[in-house]
């Protein structure tokens, strides 16, 4: 496109071809005003493998569940340490690496785990366009929409939807603004916020357009919960966004994923916290969104847009991160790499130590079920698991929060330690928990500057 | 001579003074040059000097000055904003005592932010939600508060660190 | 200072009045020449405390073993459990917040581990003035003289020097330019970089002045013990800088600074690895030095100069930290605060599972000193112990490499654990440690940009 073009262009960047409602569910409808963001969101088709991230495409023979012949590398195989770690559970059978948003809604279809368990249809809240299904549904009223799929039988929720995540699940038809369409993290934040001190919370109505770059996401990339009978997708977040707020909010409701094969402990699975682990992060604190990093600004002819191909900024360090880190690509990827080994390293310690306390528990019981400690070295084994799995499920091996990844690991090594340790009936002394110092009341003391001689002592 | 006649010479005496002063500080400053738009008067301050060098290497050394980011593009907020600036800029390079590291302060960033979106609009105009322009009859949200450019792109103007 | 003066300072910053040789220890005859660096540099008798570092002023009774009438806040105090977790060594006995440069000779002179041992003359490497106490010594020879010096009677060896660390001991007196004169620091990163395969490497020929800015500081803030009966002051670098390769470097040598009194473990005392620590931080990683942050450009005037009153950052956070980053004082303050909140949390921890396996050895010696499990579970308390005195004794509280800092508290509590599963009998299995994947080979996908659609499979 040349001069003349690029100058038009920069005047009015989209022509309205088509007229876009609050039920256009198909993007390539939306496609037509947005030509290039809706090729750009094609993209997610992609599959390329980053150290840690990103996804390998593993051919498949198709069968007469699973028609798919690509499928991304299971993670089972990858650790098999994972399969008695989730003893028990259909995490064990199938656990894929997520990979581009154009799968979501067949990869949750087909996965095994809907085969090992009659899943509810809150499964479709994060998998599939579904703001549409949930208007019908409710008769334009999205909590009750939400809460009558919440109660059907997947199959039959799923034949509902049509798309993976679209337009219209983060944008306004009318003004293309930035908008939350998923109740799960509307009544999430609401909790979250009255914890914070601030009643009736509405994201839509209170959040800012920084808020919002990252709200988006926050939408599904969350640890949840099917709370009671009516299987209500829940946000654990009513006393905060910490592993340790959290782990205090399941203990406080007594619920548990399920029993433990190897020990019978009551069990919790996490299930990819990056809204969680992201918000402990130094990004965050600097008002870094995840737009910022995964949907960076592409020219494209005399245009930037957001570039709607999401996918690990590894793939796109350009863009992702040299406007705002001058470092080279590969020096930025090094940095990377580093954080996330470190997290790899800790990751498979806290697994070890975690299966460790597992086995030793499954023996006790074995050799006497009337064990009066087994009790506590199960609660042990639970604390220890949750935080494990916390950081095991976030999707960016450390790099979202890379101190506090860590740290978490390290709670949970103890959590295994002091499970052993009760086991073995060592006392193990409650001693008072050192308190951090009091704040940095001293102000700075004014610059001294030239002149201010003292003797020396 | 009367009260009043004592008070106006003592005011005249000062105002002459001051003003005085002022052409003075105006002078050996070389103040004057403050009112071109030639990104050296900036430089006459040492405590610029860094922001100059910094600028010299930076990308828009042959498209933007000092003054096109740090005044308006209009010519009254053009003026308007050098004589406050001029002011306060004499004002604490004489007294001595502010934060250094420098730290661009409300108004001024505004006036900045502003000249990104001034000379980048065709690039931009993307950016507030597509550009979208709501059909008739449909009252279009305020885009809610712009995205700062310098979000991401911080050391555009120079890249002092 | 109005304009005229600062115009002509800008002009010529500094007058030669005195002439400075390589034999003028004392600062003050160099404060002639640079009178605002010395009366900078003075200000380091000044005690204030930040959350975590600073020093506080203590009020203290003049005796006739030691005449100071203030001295920094003891840590045995602060933590009574590091008398236990030292139990047997000089330090359970006497150990203090480190305070300002003005202090050094006078708090090693009359600290109470110089009376619990006769210390060697080795230990005023880092703590006088000793360039040219070294170059007397050795006649000219720097490497004889520092020999010599370490041989002597600590008492004897500190009769010689006068002034703590002064300009000439970071100073070239000619040019003024940054130089090592300590050969603990030169021996040290000759074998680093023998290690890292440059041979030869001399640190005033080779390092480059930004280097050096990191240098001056490493000669003294490491980690180092004394080899031999000739009590040779040196660094343990030869295998690395990360805690991992020093430990290993300490068990081919086969070092033990003494026996746990509790248990009867080879333990290890690791001392102030602020250079260590930082170098596997980000701020090293981006080429920032101590002096960056330690000794800030100040202005003085028209002037800017090196702010040589060497002390925390968080006392200096508009010089110290604002060049680089625009955050306010505040917010740059509980950025700290929030990394060494948790390193804390994770040093307290590691503390308590150290001193938990330390007493469990304890009761097992005494229950049959012949149980063979005894010798393994101590080879555990030493990594356990030496990982956790690593972060203990550094000190930036986490703050120099946050991630680096819990993933070595976390090993601490690991190595903990498996001391008592060992001690327990409990089957420790040996699993193959998972290697990290292989680097991201792939290089980025060229921009999509518009136009390449796919069809969605
Ligand atoms: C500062 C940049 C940055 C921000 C902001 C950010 N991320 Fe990430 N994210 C990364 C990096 C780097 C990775 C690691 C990619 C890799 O290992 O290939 C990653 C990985 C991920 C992954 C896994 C991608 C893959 O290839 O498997 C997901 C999902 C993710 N982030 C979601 C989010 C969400 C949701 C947010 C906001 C809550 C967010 N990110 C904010 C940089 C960022
Ligand atoms: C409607 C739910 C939903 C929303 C909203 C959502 N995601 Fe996802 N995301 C998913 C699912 C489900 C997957 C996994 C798809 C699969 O593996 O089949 C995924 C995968 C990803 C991946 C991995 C892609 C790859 O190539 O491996 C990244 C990165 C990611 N999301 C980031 C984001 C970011 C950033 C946002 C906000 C701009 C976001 N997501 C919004 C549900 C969502
Ligand atoms: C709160 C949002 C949310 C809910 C509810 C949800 N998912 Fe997901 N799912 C995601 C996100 C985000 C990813 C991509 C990140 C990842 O895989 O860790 C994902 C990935 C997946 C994947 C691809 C990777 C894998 O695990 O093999 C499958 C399959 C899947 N989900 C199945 C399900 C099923 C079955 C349910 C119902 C029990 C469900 N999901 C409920 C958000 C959700
Ligand atoms: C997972 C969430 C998500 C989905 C799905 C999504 N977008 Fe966006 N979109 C964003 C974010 C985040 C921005 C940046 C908004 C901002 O900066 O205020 C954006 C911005 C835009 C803009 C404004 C111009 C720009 O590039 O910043 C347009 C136009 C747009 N999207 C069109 C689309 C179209 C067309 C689709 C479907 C093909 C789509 N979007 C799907 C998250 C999404
Ligand atoms: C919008 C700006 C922005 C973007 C985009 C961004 N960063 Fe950052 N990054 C920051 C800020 C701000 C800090 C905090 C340090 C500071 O204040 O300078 C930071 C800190 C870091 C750190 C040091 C902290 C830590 O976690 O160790 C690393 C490493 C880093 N960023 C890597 C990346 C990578 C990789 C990407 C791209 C995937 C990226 N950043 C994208 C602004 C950004
Ligand atoms: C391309 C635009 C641009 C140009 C040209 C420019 N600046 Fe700036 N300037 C900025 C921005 C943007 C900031 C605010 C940075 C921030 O704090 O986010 C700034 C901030 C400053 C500050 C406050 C201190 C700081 O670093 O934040 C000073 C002083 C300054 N500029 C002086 C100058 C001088 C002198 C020149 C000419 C040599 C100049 N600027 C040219 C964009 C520019
Ligand atoms: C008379 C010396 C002098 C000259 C000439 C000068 N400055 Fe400054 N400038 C200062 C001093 C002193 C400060 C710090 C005091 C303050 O923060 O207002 C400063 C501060 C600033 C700030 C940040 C302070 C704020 O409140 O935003 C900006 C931006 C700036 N100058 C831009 C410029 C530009 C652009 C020019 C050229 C048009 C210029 N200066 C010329 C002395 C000067
Ligand atoms: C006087 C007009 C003018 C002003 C004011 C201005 N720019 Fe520019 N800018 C240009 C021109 C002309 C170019 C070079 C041609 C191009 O790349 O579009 C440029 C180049 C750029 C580039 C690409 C080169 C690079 O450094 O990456 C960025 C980014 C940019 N400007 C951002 C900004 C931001 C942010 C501001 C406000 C702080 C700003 N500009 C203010 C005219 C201006
Ligand atoms: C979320 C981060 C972000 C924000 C906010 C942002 N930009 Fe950018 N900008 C980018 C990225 C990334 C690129 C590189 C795009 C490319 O090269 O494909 C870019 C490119 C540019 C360019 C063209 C550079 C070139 O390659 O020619 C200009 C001009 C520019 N930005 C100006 C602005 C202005 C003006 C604003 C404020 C209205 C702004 N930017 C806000 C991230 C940002
Ligand atoms: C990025 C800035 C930065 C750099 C570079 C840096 N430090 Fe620090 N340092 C800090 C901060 C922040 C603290 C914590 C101060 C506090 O807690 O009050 C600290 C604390 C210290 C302390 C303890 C101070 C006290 O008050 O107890 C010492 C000693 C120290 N650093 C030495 C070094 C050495 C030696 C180097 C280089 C090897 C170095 N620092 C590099 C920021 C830095
Ligand atoms: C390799 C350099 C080095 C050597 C050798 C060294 N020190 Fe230190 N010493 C330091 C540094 C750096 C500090 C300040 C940091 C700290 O206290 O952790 C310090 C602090 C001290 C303090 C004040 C804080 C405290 O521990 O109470 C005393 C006392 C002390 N040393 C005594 C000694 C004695 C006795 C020896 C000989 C056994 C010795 N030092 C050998 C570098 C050294
Ligand atoms: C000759 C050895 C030596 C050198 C060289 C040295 N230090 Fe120190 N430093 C010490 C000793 C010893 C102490 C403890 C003094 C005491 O507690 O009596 C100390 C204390 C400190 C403190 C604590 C000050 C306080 O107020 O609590 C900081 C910060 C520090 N040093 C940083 C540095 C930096 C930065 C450099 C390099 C510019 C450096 N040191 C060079 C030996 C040294
Ligand atoms: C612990 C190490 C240390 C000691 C002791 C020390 N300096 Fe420095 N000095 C430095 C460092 C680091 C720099 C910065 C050098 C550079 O940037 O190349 C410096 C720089 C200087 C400069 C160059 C101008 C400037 O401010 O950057 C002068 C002059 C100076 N010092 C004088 C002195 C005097 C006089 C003394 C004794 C009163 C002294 N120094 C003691 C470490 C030290
Ligand atoms: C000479 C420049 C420079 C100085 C001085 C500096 N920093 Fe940084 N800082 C950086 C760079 C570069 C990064 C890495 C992120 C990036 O590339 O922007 C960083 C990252 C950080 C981070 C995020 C990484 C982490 O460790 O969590 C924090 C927090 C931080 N700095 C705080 C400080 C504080 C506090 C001070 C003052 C004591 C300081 N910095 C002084 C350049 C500097
Ligand atoms: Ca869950
Ligand atoms: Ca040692």
């Amino acid at each position: 496109t040349n001069i003349f073009e690029r100058r038009a262009e920069a005047r009015n960047p989209f022509y309205r071809v088509v007229e876009l409602t609050d039920t256009t569910v198909d993007p390539a409808v939306w496609g037509k005003n947005f030509p290039i963001h809706y090729d750009l969101y094609n993209n997610t088709v992609d599959m390329t493998r980053t150290r840690y991230g990103g996804s390998e495409a593993i051919p498949r023979q198709p069968t007469e569940l699973d028609p798919r012949d690509v499928v991304a590398a299971s993670r089972l195989v990858e650790d098999p340490r994972l399969r008695e770690f989730w003893a028990g559970y259909a995490f064990a059978e199938d656990f894929r690496e997520e990979r581009g948003h154009a799968y979501m809604f067949i990869d949750q279809v087909f996965t095994e785990r809907q085969q090992v368990v009659q899943q509810p249809g809150t499964c479709l809240h994060c998998h599939a366009s579904v703001y549409t299904v949930y208007m019908k549904a409710g008769d334009g009223d999205l909590i009750a929409g939400f809460d009558r799929v919440n109660r059907m039988k997947y199959q039959d929720a799923a034949a509902l939807a049509q798309h993976p995540v679209s337009c219209i699940d983060c944008h306004n038809p009318a003004t293309m603004e930035l908008r939350i369409t998923r109740p799960g993290f509307m009544e999430g934040m609401r909790a979250l916020k009255a914890s914070q001190g601030v009643d009736g919370y509405d994201v839509n109505r209170d959040a800012t357009r920084a808020e919002m770059r990252t709200y988006v996401c926050g939408q599904c990339h969350v640890e949840y919960y099917f709370k009671g009978p009516e299987k209500r997708l829940t946000y654990p977040w009513a006393k905060g966004l910490t592993v340790d707020s959290i782990m205090a909010y399941y203990d406080e409701v007594g619920f548990r994923d399920w029993t433990h094969a190897v020990s019978g402990a009551p069990t919790l699975k996490a299930q990819h916290p990056e809204f969680e682990m992201f918000s402990q992060g130094i990004h965050a604190r600097s008002g870094v969104a995840c737009a910022d990093c995964h949907m960076p600004y592409l020219r494209v002819g005399a245009m930037k847009v957001s570039d709607h191909w999401v996918r690990s900024p590894m793939l796109n360090v350009n863009n992702a991160c040299q406007t705002c880190h001058k470092q080279s690509e590969d020096e930025l990827q090094a940095r990377v790499s580093n954080i996330q080994d470190r997290t790899y390293e800790m990751r498979n310690i806290a697994i070890d130590a975690t299966l460790d306390l597992t086995r030793a528990i499954g023996a006790a019981v074995r050799a006497d079920s009337t064990n009066p400690r087994i009790a506590a070295a199960r609660q042990y084994q639970r604390k220890a698991q949750f935080y494990t799995d916390f950081v095991e499920a976030e999707n960016s091996m450390g790099f979202h929060a890379d101190q506090e990844s860590v740290r978490i690991l390290g709670n949970a090594v103890n959590f295994a330690r002091l499970g052993m340790a009760t086991l073995y009936g060592a006392r193990v002394p409650d001693r008072p928990a050192l308190v951090p110092p009091p704040p940095q009341t001293v102000t700075p003391h004014p610059e001294r500057g030239g002149g201010a001689t003292r003797e020396r002592r | 001579m009367t009260k009043g006649q004592r008070i106006a010479a003592a005011a005249a005496v000062l105002i002459g003074t001051a003003a005085g002063l002022g052409a003075f500080t105006f002078v050996y400053a070389k103040g004057y040059s403050y009112l071109t738009t030639d990104p050296a008067a900036c430089a006459n301050c040492h405590i610029m000097d860094e922001h100059y060098s910094a600028w010299l290497k930076s990308s828009h050394r042959n498209v933007a000055g000092c003054n096109d980011c740090h005044t308006p593009h209009d010519l009254v907020g053009k003026y308007a904003t050098k004589a406050k600036n001029g002011f306060w800029h004499s004002f604490y390079f004489t007294t001595g005592n502010f934060p250094y590291p420098l730290r661009i302060t409300g108004g001024n960033k505004e006036i900045v932010e502003g000249a990104c979106r001034s000379c980048h609009e065709g690039i931009t105009s993307a950016m507030n939600h597509g550009g979208v322009i709501a059909p008739p009859g449909m009252e279009v949200q305020p885009a809610r508060e712009e995205i700062a450019c310098t979000h991401c792109h911080e050391y555009v103007g120079h890249w002092v660190r």
